[in-house]
């Protein structure tokens, strides 16, 4: 049961408004990309130097000078422009770009977030990460609700190093769509086809807030 | 469904691009002198009559043209700048008390609104230290050299003035008509270009964009420029 | 007397380019991942066997590509950077202790360099507050929200690639190459732009240029670019 | 006697090195570049936007859109760019301009400058001039030594609201060439020709240092 990592993606994309402009991590939310409804005009702009990235190249149409921030070829649509890192983290911290959607570790019911380290075990550096949770509006963190130890991912608190705080206002998880409130926790919008309220209470260790019925969700 | 595969800023002209002005807010104005200055966007905010206006803008125009305009109809309240003067109404408001004036060294202007665009809320800069333009301000030693702290400008409104923009907003400015355009496209809340070519998407090179569509909220194509010259100087072909 | 009207920046070649670059300095390298990478300069320092470097830099290369190549032979003694261990050798040196490691987020990373060559001794960023990147570091409220203090990079040296430059130095990168390397250029107090394609000048179009030769002391063309692809993503041409 | 302005022009002239950007101020100091030394190369910056200004332009090729810091029409020379009054101030106060040229009203003897407002009078602000002497290293002023009323410019103490603090390294006037050492005052370097130590110790107020022979200015 639940979603896969593909209807993750899609139910994220429903929340993409017309005219925003997006930056989409690394896994589950590049994924996003393929789900755009129709009559609605995104952009997505990846950290590294691009606004108005396109799908990958047909294959002998790579080009080394074209990639973006997962280090991966790309093209780029009509309109798109290319810039310095010191530009693209101006749109990022300056709250130009309207939504990012990233992948997380732990969230933390007042919206904490990590995803970046493990202690004890090799550190790959937090990227764009930090930048991005501490600047964006609307953070939509795009994840499995349990880790492969089939342990809460939804937590009290984030026991792992911390990418940023009170951040994160709405998670997709392979079971369910949830708001997070600081002071509230994490409030339950929706159900993956299939999967109960008690499912979802079972699996989530951080304060959730349950509200008359929950509906499943539309894909 | 149609679909652009871009986010389209235009709108029809200057009088629609002013949705939301209202009197008595805080906005900025690109250009240098009457270089790279939005005429259409001054002469549809005189039209509609907004007063109150805080300016911020590196001058203030001259006389019969460029913000002297509304000066001349008193719809400016301050002006935030850091070269006026060239101007004999500007003079007679500033000296009546009709017009605050806040002087500002250039450098810290136009890093003050790449600061607003960039979500820089402060930084320290050694420019003005020991000036009166540095009173009441907090100073830091950094590198045994004094630095005071700026703040990024917060503006609800932008005014730009571009050479050539595409129909989701990317914006080339022409020569030194660039000035305080883009930092400012960058600080606006609501940015508006007036460009004097107006393209569609695709046919600006990628690479060669000055300032991003993301910065932009709303983009006309421009009529009638003047482009007034303050200072016409030349030399003698026979030199 | 011959003169060019120009300050002429060339240098024969990456050899060339190294004068004055001694042990135990701080240098910065431009690129992101193996996009934009100075490749000869990276290949010269090696054989230069210049050791103790510390290093500036988005990412830390491959095990035998980009930055990988100085951390094979220990040449780097500590990597300042956003994103690494994207090789092997960086991660035994690390996890031994042999390597020293400091991660900084991405946009301060970039601010840094700009802060650096702008004059700018020190800023205020909401990255990495409330996280292990804030320890030490002064808090500061703006607008309800924390931010920390954050300062100005110091480098020697900084190695740029660009995809085209003049003899005055003027840099023109190509797509998503660009990335750190105009901040980087800024922030040198000697920077080595290596190009693809060194032109004469007047060549390039003055409205074009992304960085102008003021920040770039040393220029050569550059040879035999590999330009590697880190991650190769396609699509059937079906689709 | 004493020099004409396109004198102490020429004579700042020879300060040039080859290699450095200079940024020229309004009036005196824009004559510089009439009297660049034979085999010197330098790149003029003007703070509103390009490196590499060249003359005014000729008769019927003004272009409204290349102008100066002083609003004139100018032209670009090959190898000139253009860009914002951001990276221009970036590149101000980065210091990577070796050169500033610059008028004043008053020099202190610690290298203080006032050259922006006369309290009581209309004040038309300081435009890039206080970004510009706190960050160049090598700042000279170009001005006459005693101002209309025949009072000496070169004081103890600005009476002007400053511009700037101890960052004058030199100064050439029309009857003499003065560097500016922070603790001793201005050390007299050179006579303009025909003018005696006499008369300029009479017309500097500030502490002057007179050591040994003062050589006449080479012109």
């Amino acid at each position: 049961m639940g979603l896969s990592k593909d209807q993750i993606a899609q139910r994220i994309a429903q929340e993409l408004r017309n005219g925003w402009y997006v930056n989409l991590g690394i896994g589950i939310p590049t994924l996003v990309a393929n789900h755009i409804p129709q009559g609605i005009n995104v952009e997505f702009q990846s950290e590294n130097g691009i606004l108005g990235m396109g799908p990958f190249p047909f294959e002998g149409e790579e080009d080394a000078d074209l990639i973006n921030a997962g280090k991966q070829t790309i093209t780029a649509m009509p309109g798109a422009s290319f810039f310095s890192s010191e530009l693209s983290f101006a749109m990022i911290r300056g709250q130009h770009v309207q939504l990012t959607v990233l992948g997380a570790m732990e969230v933390s019911d007042s919206g904490d977030i990590a995803n970046w380290k493990i202690p004890g075990r090799m550190v790959k550096g937090m990227g764009g990460a930090m930048d991005l949770v501490a600047s964006a509006e609307n953070i939509i963190v795009a994840m499995q609700h349990t880790n492969r130890a089939g342990e809460s991912k939804l937590l009290p608190e984030c026991s792992l190093p911390l990418t940023g705080v009170q951040c994160v206002k709405k998670i997709v998880t392979d079971l369910a769509v949830l708001e997070v409130h600081p002071e509230r926790g994490f409030i339950l919008l929706e159900r993956a086809p299939g999967v109960t309220v008690n499912e979802i209470q079972s699996k989530t260790a951080g304060r959730l807030v349950v509200e008359g019925d929950v509906p499943e969700m539309q894909l | 469904m149609s679909t652009t595969n871009y986010i389209s800023k235009v709108v029809p002209d200057a009088t629609a691009a002013l949705e939301g002005l209202e009197d008595n807010m805080t906005v900025m104005f690109g250009g240098f002198g009457l270089c790279g200055i939005p005429e259409n966007s001054i002469t549809a905010i005189r039209e509609k009559g907004t007063t109150g206006i805080t300016c911020i803008s590196n001058n203030a125009g001259v006389d019969d043209f460029g913000l002297g305009l509304l000066l001349h109809t008193r719809q400016i309240k301050k002006m935030i700048a850091s070269y006026v003067g060239e101007n004999d109404e500007f003079e007679r408001q500033m000296l009546s008390g009709e017009l605050e004036v806040e002087l500002i060294p250039q450098g810290t202007l136009a890093e003050r609104c790449r600061a607003a665009g960039a979500g820089v809320p402060a930084f320290y800069t050694p420019a003005g230290y020991g000036t009166e333009v540095a009173e009441g301000k907090e100073v830091r030693v950094f590198n045994g050299k004094p630095h005071i702290l700026e703040h990024a400008f917060d503006a609800p409104f932008a005014f730009v003035k571009a050479w050539k923009g595409d129909k989701a907003g990317n914006l080339i400015f022409k020569g030194t008509a660039r000035n305080f355009n883009p930092m400012m496209a960058m600080a606006g809340k609501i940015t508006v270009a007036e460009v004097e070519e107006l393209v569609e998407v695709g046919e600006l090179d990628p690479n060669s964009i000055h300032i991003p569509g993301i910065f932009v909220q709303r983009i006309f194509q421009g009529v009638g420029y003047e482009k007034r010259i303050e200072q016409r100087t030349v030399r003698a072909k026979s030199e």
